[in-house]
């Protein structure tokens, strides 16, 4: 009498040289997602991520609330790279409602996603730090990003849930001596930044941990469809804020850093190469800031949006981020779906882990910007 | 003979970071300070002003217990419910003002955007555990009374490092 | 209302005074005399001017000032306070737990941060103090079905390694708890005790973590023991001895680590291994397997094993500063005893005290014991500052850095001591 | 995204089939491309800067895919997209592809939609609402259509593992993202 299995569980058949280790959800080594890995001794044969363990149906529960509602509510995924998560949301709902929005609301939101940007990457810097038992380089990411979280709640009100991005502009114009302030600190975040060379990245052991693991050719990364910092640390030069500039993009020039031989350690230098580059951002964006000016357009109690669609992408601390809106002329989205650079980057995973000792398995597991809050939605 | 260079130069760093100040904020004892004493909205631009948001502060002057804030707060988190209030405002008939629920808040500051009375904004006042559930409900009489916080600590940069001071 | 202390009650005050003195005085007569005749009744009390010490005579003594010096001379001079107390447990501990509170405030201002900071009222000092009396106070947990005779055994075993190791130490000169002529192959056998109870104790617990932790310790142990050996022949080559205190004093005009650089770094570097300091800390590598064979310690077994530790790190920066850095060689900088103290004696107010027997020990020694301490910190410095800025090493890197990088540079190493030895620089022959 | 194109474009409320005369020329040649190359089985429902969206019948998706990927070279898949359309009993897939290697198309996102059929007891994986897979011709739609297999129940065919990704393994209920699933308390 053979039991029915529940479906979507299958006996497995044991082979006495594969052990089956569940890097699970609870592993120090692996986020909020269980990676099902087999392994003969100490090569990893296969990989399985399992994500889904912190999947809030984030899109059913968009199609409940309007579009004013879903602003605290979509932000969810990722917390602290909140502006990035709602730009393409509210790039998307504006073009639907036909809003203009005020171009000193634009160079806002540029400044505050770029800050985004920083509590963002150094977050997953010091996680990729303590991953690989470094201390310190858990320690200074995570004490530095104290200065862009303080410019938010300066900026915003709240340190990490910012919700500050509205369809039509932001929520609140910049507090007092914002300006200087920003600028002061961010000048400081730069300075700081730049002494993680010599201890993080020019430290022989890190490199010599990272270097040629989890190798992602260039075809590979683009055939996989990868994006972000992965995608840039295989060779592609593909930013979105340069590419398609969304908003005030095209009036700041902006480089993007590209290395050339996809291991696990450039994937690592990516971030870091952007966050100096999102320094220049913010003090040309504070420069070229129109000095006065509303920054939201009033908007009619509830927006209704006509029957369309819209697809808008945008650069995020993870990548392309692009949010497709379908309308069906009612308060509520008829549905929202919100395509994740954790999501897309989460396919190189079986495949850069196959063929890899398990003592890199944490370098290349986080090597990948991956976070799995916002992959399961 | 990159490994012993970059072995030095790392030691080095460590070694002089040594000398750079602590950033630590000492919570109980310093308290960071916000701009202003709390987000507020002005309804006729339609803009919010900056500012903390923390715990809300109503004005039962103001308040004409329309209920567009606990209608804004449905969509989010459904921490507002408007309750019976025992004093009689002339612009509030059916005298009820919003009670919120601190456990079920996300401190979005939406109800404060939806408010048109200019009667509800947010303080600075950011402490509000409790040891029990009930005791984060609070009733409209406890939000009116304006909460004094001391938060007079700033981030000082200067070249021996960043510190609270 | 006083602004100082507003509660302040003159009553309370007095009231807490005179008990705290009556708890002195019941602790002093109750226990602490007690405790020292019985101490005096084991130690073997020195011949004072012709007749024979008892206890209760000696304990009298010992209060008197001017009859206490001689018979402290003596009682310094006994085997019991080496091991107990100056070169052996009691120093070793007490430069331990120095380390412990200095590298936890170190690592802590290396990262911008404060570190232990409210225990003690200033800057965390009595954060040792709660740490320990914690880890007194803590259950000790035994694992169901874990062999429980070991597992009790490997805390203590290991901490009584770590002493024996310290006990070879030579801290001044003449002041060595075991001051043997294979000192050196004394200490390689008990560095190869250390994997030995590794092993026992994470095979005891018999629990997944620790046993993968224990065998990655083994692996890390044993494959540094061989150049950590290899790279001391060059300095015994050069010495011609085994014997501890005499490669001290053969280093008077020069400091080995500047014939044997070599030497030098391959012993320090697999000393970090044999730590299982942070670029090798694979045993206890927190993200991958919770805390290698420390998992199954709770309580003050625990707290016995960072002990020995701390001991281990003591013991391996005191046997670098002996064979490389001179141990207690240095510029005499040491005061000499003042002539008027013993002639006259000490004016104190009114009377003057006679005090035969003075100086208690000899300038040598302090100025000795002084430059071997600060070698020493200085080395533990060195030791602690890799784990603020170094990550993990794999194991396989770990291994093949052990087997074939290291080994290699301790050849090189004795080639260069041989070199040195025939060309007649150093050694016996030698010009230096 | 110059502003002129975008102010007097109106969104085209149902396909119709002459073409407004200012649409953005270069999409307008990319989806000619295309309409030439298969008539009438491909359809515009849109185009707007930087944007096209092409309706395809299931049957013929495949080798669409593959033209799209090979002449026009567009040389990645964005994400796959359920929508749900219960009032005419259909599910819209849609596949946002980009392309990384072609400096010209690097603003574009061409949306291929394609419907497949909707029943009201599903049975995921075992009905009629099937679509032919792309996995072979854009890798990166793997874990996509794997989503949109659990969220709305389409059996993509020809997908190596058509397993369940986010849900847990014993979700017995309806696929979540339809719109009979309704939200308890709403």
């Amino acid at each position: 009498m053979t039991t029915q299995l529940p479906p979507g569980i299958q006996l497995e058949k044991v082979d006495e040289r594969i052990m089956t280790l569940n890097v699970g959800p609870q592993h120090p080594g692996s986020g909020h997602m269980r990676l099902i890995i087999r392994v003969d001794g100490d090569r990893i044969v296969s990989c399985d991520p399992d994500p889904g363990y912190v999947h809030r149906g984030e899109e059913k529960m968009a199609e409940y609330r309007n579009y004013i509602t879903n602003i605290p509510h979509l932000e969810r995924p990722v917390i602290h790279d909140s502006c990035n998560i709602l730009y393409p949301y509210c790039l998307g709902v504006e073009e639907l409602l036909g809003l203009q929005v005020p171009e000193r609301a634009k160079y806002v939101r540029v400044i505050a996603s770029e800050l985004n940007r920083f509590t963002y990457t150094l977050y997953w810097l010091a996680i990729y730090g303590i991953f690989l038992g470094h201390s310190t380089m858990f320690m200074w990411p995570a004490g530095d990003r104290e200065f862009a979280i303080d410019l938010l709640e300066k900026l915003t009100g709240a340190r990490v849930t910012h919700a500050y991005f509205v369809p039509g502009g932001v929520r609140n114009d910049l507090p007092a001596n914002f300006e200087d302030v920003c600028l002061r600190q961010v000048n400081y975040l730069e300075k700081r930044l730049k002494t993680y060379g010599d201890i993080f990245y020019d430290n022989p052991i890190l490199i010599s941990r990272t270097e040629k693991t989890g190798v992602l050719s260039r075809q590979d990364a683009i055939r996989l469809g990868t994006t972000g910092t992965v995608l840039r640390a295989s060779g592609v030069d593909y930013d979105l804020r340069v590419k398609e500039p969304y908003d005030v993009y095209d009036e700041l020039d902006v480089h993007t850093n590209v290395l050339k031989n996809g291991d696990s350690y450039d994937r690592s230098k990516t971030p870091w190469l952007d966050m100096l580059e999102s320094c220049n951002i913010i003090r040309q964006a504070l420069e070229k800031m129109p000095k006065s000016g509303s920054v939201r357009v009033k908007l009619k109690p509830n927006p209704k949006g006509g029957n369309d669609e819209v697809y808008k992408r945008v650069e995020s601390g993870r990548g392309a981020l692009g949010a497709y809106i379908v309308s069906r002329s009612k308060p509520e989205p008829y549905r929202v779906k919100l395509s994740v650079g954790s999501f897309r980057n989460l396919i190189c995973m079986p495949h850069l882990l196959k063929g890899e000792k398990l003592g890199n398995m944490p370098a290349v597991y986080w090597s990948l910007n991956y976070w799995p809050v916002e992959a399961d939605r | 003979m990159g490994t012993a260079t970059g072995i030095i130069r790392a030691l080095n760093s460590g070694i002089k970071h040594i000398a750079v100040k602590r950033f630590t904020l000492r919570y109980p004892e310093q308290k960071l300070k916000f701009v202003g004493d709390g987000y507020q909205f002005d309804p006729t631009s339609g803009v919010g002003i900056a500012g903390y948001k923390g715990r809300h502060m109503l004005f039962h002057d103001h308040c004409t217990g329309c209920q567009l804030c606990s209608i804004a707060c449905e969509g989010v988190a459904e921490a507002i419910a408007m309750v019976k209030v025992p004093e009689t405002w002339k612009q509030n008939k059916k005298s009820i003002m919003p009670q919120i629920d601190y456990g079920k808040c996300v401190f979005c500051g939406l109800c404060v955007d939806a408010c048109p009375f200019y009667a509800l904004y947010m303080t600075n006042d950011y402490e509000l555990s409790s040891f029990s559930k009930e005791a984060l409900i609070y009733t409209p009489s406890q939000l009116q009374v304006k909460p004094q916080v001391n938060q007079d600590v700033d981030i000082i940069i200067d070249d021996r490092g960043a510190t609270h001071g | 209302m006083s602004v100082i202390a507003p509660k302040f009650r003159l009553g309370y005050f007095l009231k807490s005074l005179t008990d705290n003195i009556f708890w002195i005085i019941i602790l002093l007569t109750l226990v602490g005399i007690p405790a020292i005749q019985i101490v005096l009744f084991y130690v073997d009390l020195p011949v004072l001017d012709g007749v024979l010490l008892t206890p209760f005579l000696a304990f009298t003594m010992l209060f008197h000032p001017e009859l206490a010096v001689p018979l402290v001379k003596s009682l310094l001079y006994t085997d019991f306070f080496r091991i107990a107390a100056f070169p052996g447990f009691g120093f070793a501990a007490l430069l331990a737990a120095g380390t412990i509170f200095i590298e936890r405030k170190l690592l802590a201002k290396l990262q911008l941060r404060v570190g232990p900071f409210y225990c003690g009222k200033v800057e965390g000092i009595l954060q040792l103090m709660g740490d320990g009396l914690k880890l007194i106070s803590k259950e000790i947990i035994i694992p169901a079905k874990a062999d429980k005779p070991i597992f009790w055994a490997a805390p203590i075993l290991f901490v009584a390694t770590a002493a024996a190791f310290v006990s070879l130490i030579p801290v001044a000169p003449g002041w060595v708890v075991a001051d043997i002529d294979v000192g050196l192959l004394a200490v390689f056998a008990i560095i190869g005790f250390f994997p030995i109870i590794t092993i026992l104790s994470a095979w005891s617990a018999n629990s997944k973590f620790p046993f993968i932790g224990g065998i990655r310790a083994l692996h890390q142990m044993v494959s540094f023991e061989i150049p950590l050996i290899l790279s001391l022949l060059g300095v015994v080559i050069l010495t011609g001895t085994l014997n501890l205190s005499e490669i001290v004093e053969s280093q008077t005009h020069y400091w080995f680590i500047a014939f044997l650089p070599i030497g030098a770094i391959v012993f320090f570097i697999s000393m970090l291994a044999e730590l299982e300091r942070i670029p090798f800390d694979l045993p206890e590598a927190e993200s991958e397997i919770v805390a290698g064979w420390l998992t199954e310690f709770s309580g003050m077994m625990y707290g016995l094993v960072q002990l020995g530790s701390y001991l281990k790190l003591y013991a391996f920066a005191a046997l670098f500063v002996v064979l490389f850095l001179g141990g207690w060689q240095g510029p005499m900088v040491w005061p000499p005893f003042p002539e008027e103290i013993i002639t006259e004696g000490i004016e104190a107010g009114p009377i003057t005290i006679q005090v035969p027997g003075l100086p208690v020990t000899t300038q040598e020694m302090l100025n000795g014991t002084m430059w071997f301490t600060l070698k020493t910190i200085a080395v533990i410095f060195f030791i602690l500052i890799p784990r603020g800025v170094f990550p993990r090493i794999r194991i396989d890197m770990l291994l093949s850095i052990g087997w074939n990088k290291l080994i290699a540079l301790a050849f090189v190493n004795i080639f260069i001591a041989l070199g040195l030895l025939y060309a007649g620089v150093l050694g016996p022959g030698g010009i230096l | 995204m110059s502003d002129s194109e975008n102010s007097e474009q109106e969104i085209q409320a149902q396909p119709v089939e002459e073409k407004q005369p200012d649409l953005p020329k270069f999409e307008k040649d990319q989806s000619d491309k295309i309409t030439t190359k298969f008539g009438s089985k491909t359809e515009i429902a849109f185009v707007k800067p930087n944007r096209i969206k092409i309706n395809v019948k299931k049957e013929d998706i495949l080798d669409v895919a593959t033209f799209i990927r090979d002449e026009l070279n567009y040389d990645h898949a964005e994400s796959v997209t359920g929508v749900d359309f219960p009032a005419d009993k259909e599910i819209e897939v849609v596949y946002h592809l980009g392309s990384y290697t072609d400096p010209q198309l690097d603003k574009q996102v061409l949306s291929l939609a394609t419907r497949a059929t909707r029943e009201d007891d599903p049975n995921p994986g075992k009905d009629s609402t099937r679509l032919p897979s792309l996995r072979d011709i854009f890798y990166s739609v793997e874990f996509h259509e794997r989503e949109c297999f659990e969220m709305l129940g389409v059996f993509f065919d020809g997908h190596p593992d058509n397993r369940r990704l986010l849900l847990p393994e014993d979700w017995a209920d309806l696929p979540p993202l339809r719109k009979d699933f309704a939200i308890k308390g709403r």
